[in-house]
């Protein structure tokens, strides 16, 4: 327990110190916000055993949300956060109302049919720009001190968001709150015959996660100054269901793993290919890079028949088989 | 009227019209332990999910303390004091033994939508969580990992979860199936002592158990009720015997002559 | 001119015929979903994958084996289900044991490898597949002029879909198929492999959605991602239907084509969201959907 | 043809983490009748699921005809021509009366079985019941297909729990005769039954369990002799 | 000079996803093409191709613009296909002072409100090919148009662009249908537009469905009764189409490959090493990165600035456009032609699908200073 604590701070220290040490703020930045993404989803795949394939909805709300407040309404970033988690928050209350009627397979499905919807609405929608998307979205001053612009600044902004959220995430999952959610996912029938009014509780989750991955999108926003659809299609959903599945479902670390090996793939799939090519002469690999939906499949396929638990998780599991060995 | 604490009418169940439940009349009287008993396939388990309301009755009602609780939803009748186990272990394998008893103790706190409070603030149970663990004889394993528990002390465990909830009508199924024989005394004397001020109603099918301890009985076979009465009359009942103890003495005289 | 809603009485009717054409591929790709639901709880989501797999066998039969379309009518579904069938044994099998949701991931993952491939290959505007000759041309229905092909699309998709119903609910392979569906273990005990009847299951489901494909070739471009956005509207399809009768699956694919069709008249802007606001709907009023068997 | 029917050695069974059967011993000849008596939840029924592998783990050994059956699956266990019936029947709801019965394939080791005509001659009421859907049937008629459609299939080793249960006296009394034709024709029959006043005259042998084990074994001859034991055991 | 003694080029496009046939890879080999044909290197400078996937994704292709600049000092981006993303790359660009040639956007925003100095807008636009086809069809005696419009931004764009020449040039709108992206089957939608009995069908849509609502209008023998006009279509559109369903409809497009003996003979030097047939955008690909290269020969340096102002005060002259010059807010002006898809008797080749029934101005087609909303503009 003590040594984790440890390992967290040392972690942190070196994100803060990434600028410095010359690592591309931009791109971290990004594996941050999708890292928190990740976290969030997991919280409900993870901790409560609800599979949502629609998640990228509450990414894309937020990410207009904030994109609107700021240009158009003139909102300072803050303020403009806090609407738009709010708003993610509230279409994770509609969708989630919904959703929880039924359970399993049934709930991916319906997710995945709502969020389709909310695609359709901000494809169609005025405010989104459709296919072009919310360009230009000022990072403006935060508190009307700091200037997002210098990325350094936002930064340390977005490490802020990302830590507290991950601080609130470990936090929940060892709540009272979070107790209940551990025995609904090991036991449904068991924790109703206990008196607890499950849907209530799957439904807090549901909006919680909505509203982490709200942030995420905001945060998003603000380091690209865009807002476009990719953020709220269904291939988004299966990318942050992915992150979480190669990380390790279930586990607080495996989301940012996973979301960090991912958002490394999309971008540099196509380098990862001519490496290979050049290694091994295959000439389909110096294609890879326009393949990248192959490679992601692939890794899905292999992960669900192979590598349930994920690094975090297979390596838990080497640690307490060591541990056993010892004993 | 005040003796009574549970009482169904009419209380049926159809699967794609299949009748496993067919117009059962229970009535239960308070601080008795109450045993249900039937060949495998009676309905007795089904019995328990339509008085928990895991099953929607067919027809029927259903009432607790004179309430019609024919309505309600699982969660409700929980917290009306009705508190089930299952046939098949219910315990939350990945949590440690005491935290299994604490998901009882937590829930009248008021505690459980505080998803930002540590959950440290739940150790205000631990001492309560660790009676009940004595009491069922687990004290020496509250922080072990349940998964890793034998069978009989998860059954057991489950008894101790149940208590937390402090119910007014506590419903167990099978509470020693599977059981070996040191493990079934212990878990018939635990029910023994746990049923003082409660009203208990089991399912059993280990006649020595019963005889032991069930102050009244109601035979179910394919669904309807058979007999009723205590171990005694029960027993004694021909029809009982002819549909579940299999025979009665007199024939089996007949049968070798 | 007698008018409904203000569209002429001829142009509603035009329009009912349309929504049925798109109606009866939501029919049989919800149909092969709900078979193979029945005995393996798995939502395929590579159905829609599948189903444009169907339609590029077509294509691919026709340019480079010169097999016409009646052929691949035929064959692709055949091919299609053997595909289904590998995936089923090596892949799906070991997921049984596991949570339902790994199915659904692991299909979702073969999606994305089919549809990336054939992206690769054959780039995404499209290939053009030609109206067979026998179907060239339209009749004049006096209400609307109705290409022949469509026509026969109704035709072909209700014929199937009678004919699958027809095995499932009056053949002795149906009955072990619904008896396998309510007590697996003890049709086994009565000496039926039932491994192999859900790995044949699965082949005949998935040989379902490659006939639509094949259906869909002459009317849409063949395009790899024809599959991924018919596949969500079929989930919608699928979870209003309710998972319950295989009439249902039908009788709800054929009625929301209808619906969808209507929609499209009268207010085309909702035409691709109108099936998730039904499906929001059903989900308030009656959580099991309208066939729903399970409480 | 002096190799034993059924052959049953240190069998364990779980259902889940219950443990269920501890090491059951028994033995059943060609063309014998064998009797399981045993209280309620004594692990009658789970013997002869785990004969079939419809429980859970099982160790130990099988031998059907001689053939080793603990590692087979299923499906495979039934073709060394076993047949069958559930205690709790399974009739399946979305079949007729008259599909149940043809559902089993033919297992036919000793070939044949009865045909139709047969079977309905031996219970006529399913001949009128023949197109309401199984589950639609009495618990007598449900009680009577489960028997008759294994008789179909040709299976000469049949495992049957409890069908004389819930049925009357006439129908109790055609079984009866059935199990003594069948025994004629040279079936092996193992029988799970409460109902001691049917299965006593039937029986060549008997077998009594308490909690997972085979406590008692006797041939029909020393009836008597056991009967203490056997109020002990089973009685009240 | 030159920075870091390297011309570094970076070009940013759809590499995979759906506008890979009309730009992508083959792109990507235009603009090696282009830069041999420089000679490999300015006056001993080496110049230097970087090529990304832009994966349809702003993030990602910011990403990557972002990263070239700051750390692989990038000196020219070149944006390939997907508005949404050349608008974002625009806004990068022009942080980093840097010159951004886009080659594959539609959007006019990027030379009217989301303009900057930086920005080239070197191919086509939204509005040139509405403009082009709407006026041109119009004189040509397509006066009453119904349009079957890709509901959202983009369309309704085209769709008003349109209009307004269509009235303009004495036209009318018959009425209009709102068809959401992605649908599959727009047989119903057509049905509605025979019945409003106009003449001329205005798809003011792209892509696949612009494709699938030709396919249908075939179908249905919707060209008995109107005629097409496509509003955003690709030669690759009409090669996926086939002649047969495509005779006869009219659309406006930047370059042919058949336009020109010079045209010509590019095409078949390109086609020889990217085995692909080239769309308007591979010839401007490889038109403007020759354009920028000479530039940098001329001021042998490669400084944003400087390059700004040399690129917009030198004409384009090469086989893609004639007297080609780019204005005040980045847009390039050059002639454009309107087409008819020839029959399949009159195809004589493989890829001899265009009539070219008239060239169309460059300073009348494409959004004229007067009406721009950049603010770069000095009015
Ligand atoms: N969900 C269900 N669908 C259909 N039939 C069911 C269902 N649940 C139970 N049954 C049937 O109802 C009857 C009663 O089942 P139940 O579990 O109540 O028996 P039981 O008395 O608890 O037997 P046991 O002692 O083995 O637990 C059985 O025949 C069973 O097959
Ligand atoms: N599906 C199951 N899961 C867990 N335990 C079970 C299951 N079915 C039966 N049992 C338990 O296994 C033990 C033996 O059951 P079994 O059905 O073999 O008893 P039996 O000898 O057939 O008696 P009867 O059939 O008369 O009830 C009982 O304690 C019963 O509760
Ligand atoms: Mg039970
Ligand atoms: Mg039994």
């Amino acid at each position: 327990m003590n040594r984790k604590t440890l390992a967290y701070l040392v972690f942190l220290i070196l994100l803060a110190f990434v600028p410095v040490l010359g690592i591309y703020p931009i791109f971290v930045m990004k594996i941050m916000c999708y890292a928190l993404f990740a976290c969030a989803f997991n919280l409900l795949l993870g901790y409560t055993g609800l599979l949502s394939f629609g998640h990228a909805a509450f990414l894309g709300t937020s990410a207009y949300t904030l994109g609107h407040a700021i240009k158009v309404w003139g909102f300072s970033p803050e303020i403009a956060m806090v609407i738009a988690v709010l708003a993610s928050g509230l279409l994770g209350l509609a969708i989630g109302a919904l959703a929880i009627k039924r359970s399993g397979i049934y709930f991916a499905m319906i997710t995945l049919a709502m969020s389709q919807m909310v695609f359709f609405f901000f494809l169609q929608a005025k405010f989104t720009g459709g296919e072009d998307g919310l360009q230009g979205v000022p990072r403006g001053l935060l508190f009307g001190l700091v200037d997002l612009k210098n990325d350094i600044n936002l930064y340390y902004l977005v490490l802020f968001i990302f830590a507290a959220a991950y601080f609130l995430i470990w936090r929940v999952v060892h709540s009272p709150f979070g107790q209940v959610l551990k025995a609904l996912r090991e036991n449904e029938a068991r924790t109703i015959s206990l008196g607890y009014d499950v849907d209530r509780f799957k439904l807090l989750a549901f909006v919680l996660s909505a509203m982490l991955a709200g942030l995420a999108g905001a945060t998003k926003t603000l380091v690209f100054v865009s807002a476009t659809l990719s953020d709220a299609t269904w291939q988004m959903s299966g990318l942050v269901v992915l992150m979480t599945l190669v990380g390790g479902m279930g586990t607080l670390v495996g989301p940012v793993i996973g979301a960090f090996i991912i958002v490394l793939l999309e971008n540099k799939v196509g380098d990862f290919g001519a490496a290979l090519y050049d290694w091994t002469g295959v000439e389909w690999f110096s294609h890879l890079g326009e393949s990248v939906t192959i490679v992601i499949g692939l890794i899905f396929v292999v992960c669900v028949l192979a590598f349930r638990k994920g690094i975090v998780g297979e390596l838990n599991a080497w640690f307490e088989r060591k541990q056993m060995e010892r004993t | 009227m005040g003796d009574i604490i549970l009482q169904t009418q009419g209380l049926t169940k159809e699967f794609r019209g299949f009748v496993a439940v067919n117009d059962v009349a229970l009535s239960v009287k308070r601080g008795h332990i109450h045993a249900l008993i039937g060949p495998n396939g009676a309905g007795k388990t089904t019995c328990f999910n339509l008085l928990t309301k895991f099953l929607a009755p067919t027809r029927g009602k259903i009432h607790f303390n004179g309430v019609d609780i024919t309505g309600d939803r699982p969660a409700q009748i929980a917290r009306r004091g009705i508190i089930r186990s299952f046939q098949i272990s219910a315990v939350f394998p990945h949590l440690t033994v005491l935290e299994n008893v604490r998901i009882g103790l937590q829930r009248p706190t008021g505690l459980s939508f505080h998803f930002w409070r540590s959950e440290r603030c739940l150790d205000q149970l631990n001492e309560r969580a660790r009676q009940l663990l004595d009491q069922v004889d687990l004290g020496e394993f509250a922080d072990t990992i349940t998964g890793s528990l034998p069978y009989g002390r998860k059954r057991a465990l489950e008894i101790a979860t149940t208590l937390a909830m402090d119910p007014e009508l506590m419903l167990l199924d099978e509470p020693t199936q599977g059981m070996g024989h040191e493990d079934v005394d212990r878990v018939t004397q635990l029910i023994k002592r746990v049923s003082e001020g409660r009203t208990v109603l089991m399912v059993e099918h280990n006649m020595s158990v019963i005889s032991k301890i069930a102050d009244e009985i109601t035979v179910l076979a394919r669904g309807s009720v058979l007999a009723e009465g205590d171990y005694a009359s029960v027993s004694r009942n021909p029809l009982v015997m002819e549909a579940y103890m299999g025979t009665t003495q007199g024939e089996l005289e007949g049968a070798h002559a | 001119m007698m008018t409904i809603f203000g569209i002429p009485i001829q142009a509603f009717l035009g329009q009912l015929l349309l929504g049925l054409v798109n109606g009866s591929f939501y029919a049989i790709l919800s149909l092969g979903l709900a078979v193979i639901f029945g005995l393996l709880n798995v939502i395929n989501f590579a159905h829609g994958a599948l189903y444009m797999l169907g339609a590029f066998l077509a294509w691919m039969g026709l340019s480079y084996f010169g097999l016409n379309y009646w052929v691949m009518l035929a064959v692709a579904p055949i091919l299609v289900g053997l595909f289904g069938i590998l995936i089923e044994k090596f892949m799906l099998k070991h997921l049984y044991k596991l949570d339902h949701l790994y199915g659904l991931l692991l299909t979702f993952g073969i999606t994305l490898i089919l549809e990336g491939l054939l992206r690769s290959f054959y780039g995404v505007s499209g290939l053009p597949y030609a109206t067979p000759d026998a179907l060239r041309g339209a009749t004049n229905l006096g209400f609307m002029i109705l290409p022949n092909y469509r026509a026969w699309v109704v035709v072909a998709s209700v014929v199937v879909c009678l004919f699958t119903w027809f095995i499932i609910e009056r053949t002795r392979l149906g009955a072990l198929l619904r008896a396998g569906t309510e007590n697996p273990r003890l049709v086994e005990a009565f000496g039926v492999n039932v491994p192999l009847m859900i790995t044949l299951t699965y082949g005949f489901g998935v040989a379902l959605a490659g006939f639509a494909g094949v259906l869909a070739a002459p009317v849409l471009q063949i395009s790899p991602l024809m599959g991924s956005n018919l596949i969500i509207v079929v989930f919608a399809v699928v979870v209003i239907g309710g998972m319950g009768s295989i009439l249902g699956a039908i009788v709800t694919g054929l009625g929301l084509g209808i619906i969808e069709g209507l929609t499209k008249v009268f207010y085309p802007e909702a035409s691709s969201t109108v099936v998730f606001i039904i499906m929001a709907i059903v989900l308030l009023v009656r959580p099991a959907g309208l066939f729903g068997k399970e409480k | 043809m002096n190799m034993p029917a059924l052959e049953i050695s240190g069998l364990n069974a779980w259902y889940g983490e219950s443990h269920i059967l501890h090491g059951v011993d028994l033995t059943v000849n060609q063309g014998e009748v064998v009797t399981l008596l045993g209280r309620n939840g004594a692990g009658r029924t789970t013997t002869l699921r785990s004969i079939l592998g419809l429980t859970g783990t099982r160790t130990g050994s099988i031998r059907i005809h001689g053939t080793e059956s603990i590692d087979m699956p299923t499906y495979k266990v039934a073709h060394l021509g076993v047949g069958y019936c559930p205690e709790e029947r399974g009739i399946f709801a979305s079949l007729s009366c008259e599909e149940n019965l043809l559902l089993p394939p033919p297992v036919g080791a000793l070939g044949g079985g009865m045909s139709l005509s047969e079977i309905y001659e031996m219970f006529p009421n399913l001949l009128e019941r023949k197109h309401s859907p199984g589950t639609r049937l009495s618990g007598g008629e449900q009680q009577m297909l489960a028997v008759g459609r294994i008789l179909r299939t040709g299976a000469n080793l049949l495992l049957l729990d409890e069908i004389s249960e819930g049925l009357a006296p006439v129908i109790v009394q055609a079984l009866a005769r059935m199990i003594t034709t069948l025994k004629a024709k040279g079936y092996t029959i193992v029988m799970v039954e409460q109902n001691f006043r049917f299965a006593a005259p039937l029986a060549d042998r008997f077998y009594v369990m308490e909690h997972g084990q085979i406590v008692e074994h006797f041939d029909a001859g020393e009836l008597g002799a056991k009967q203490g034991v056997l109020n002990e055991l089973l009685g009240v | 000079a030159v920075s870091d003694d390297v011309i570094r080029i970076g070009y940013i496009t759809d590499m995979s996803g759906v506008y890979a046939d009309i730009d992508g890879p083959a792109g990507a080999e235009a603009i090696r093409m282009a830069i041999e044909d420089a000679g490999g290197n300015i006056n001993g400078k080496k110049i230097e191709l970087l090529i990304a996937d832009n994966q349809n994704k702003s993030d990602i292709a910011t990403a990557r613009a972002r990263e070239w600049f700051d750390q692989k000092n990038l000196d020219v981006l070149i944006g390939g296909t997907n508005s949404g993303v050349n608008l974002a790359l625009a806004t990068v660009a022009a942080e980093k002072k840097k010159p951004f040639i886009s080659i594959g956007a539609g959007t006019s925003d990027l030379t009217n409100k989301q303009c900057t100095p930086y920005t080239v807008h070197y191919a086509y636009d939204t509005v040139a090919m509405a403009r082009g086809t709407g006026a041109a069809v119009v004189n040509d005696g397509g006066k009453t148009w119904f349009f079957l419009t890709a509901d959202y931004a983009f369309g309704h764009a085209l769709e008003r662009d349109t209009t307004a020449v269509i009235k303009a040039s004495g036209g009318e709108i018959k009425g209009t249908v709102k068809a959401p992206l992605n649908t599959a089957d727009f047989s119903s939608f057509l049905l509605q537009a025979q019945g409003s009995g106009a003449q001329i069908l205005g798809l003011a849509n792209a892509g696949g469905d612009a494709i699938n609502s030709i396919k249908a209008a075939d179908e249905f023998g919707i060209t008995k009764t109107m005629k097409m006009a496509g509003l955003l279509l690709f030669i690759n559109d009409i090669h996926a189409l086939g002649l047969k369903a495509t005779q006869g409809m009219y659309l406006t497009d930047g370059w042919y490959w058949d336009q020109s003996e010079a045209s010509r003979d590019w095409t078949k030097k390109f086609v020889a090493r990217s085995k692909h047939q080239p769309s308007m955008l591979h010839a401007a690909d490889y038109s403007s990165v020759s354009f920028y290269l000479k530039g940098v020969k001329e001021t042998g340096s490669d400084d944003g600035d400087t390059m700004m102002k040399w690129m917009k005060s030198n004409k384009v002259n090469d086989f893609f456009a004639k007297e080609g010059y780019v204005r005040q807010d980045g847009r390039m002006i050059h002639d454009m032609y309107l087409m008819q898809v020839k029959t399949p008797a009159e195809s004589k080749a493989p890829w001899d699908y265009y009539k070219v029934l008239a060239t169309l101005p460059g300073d009348q087609v494409f959004t004229k200073l007067s009406e721009s909303t950049c603010s770069l503009i000095n009015k």
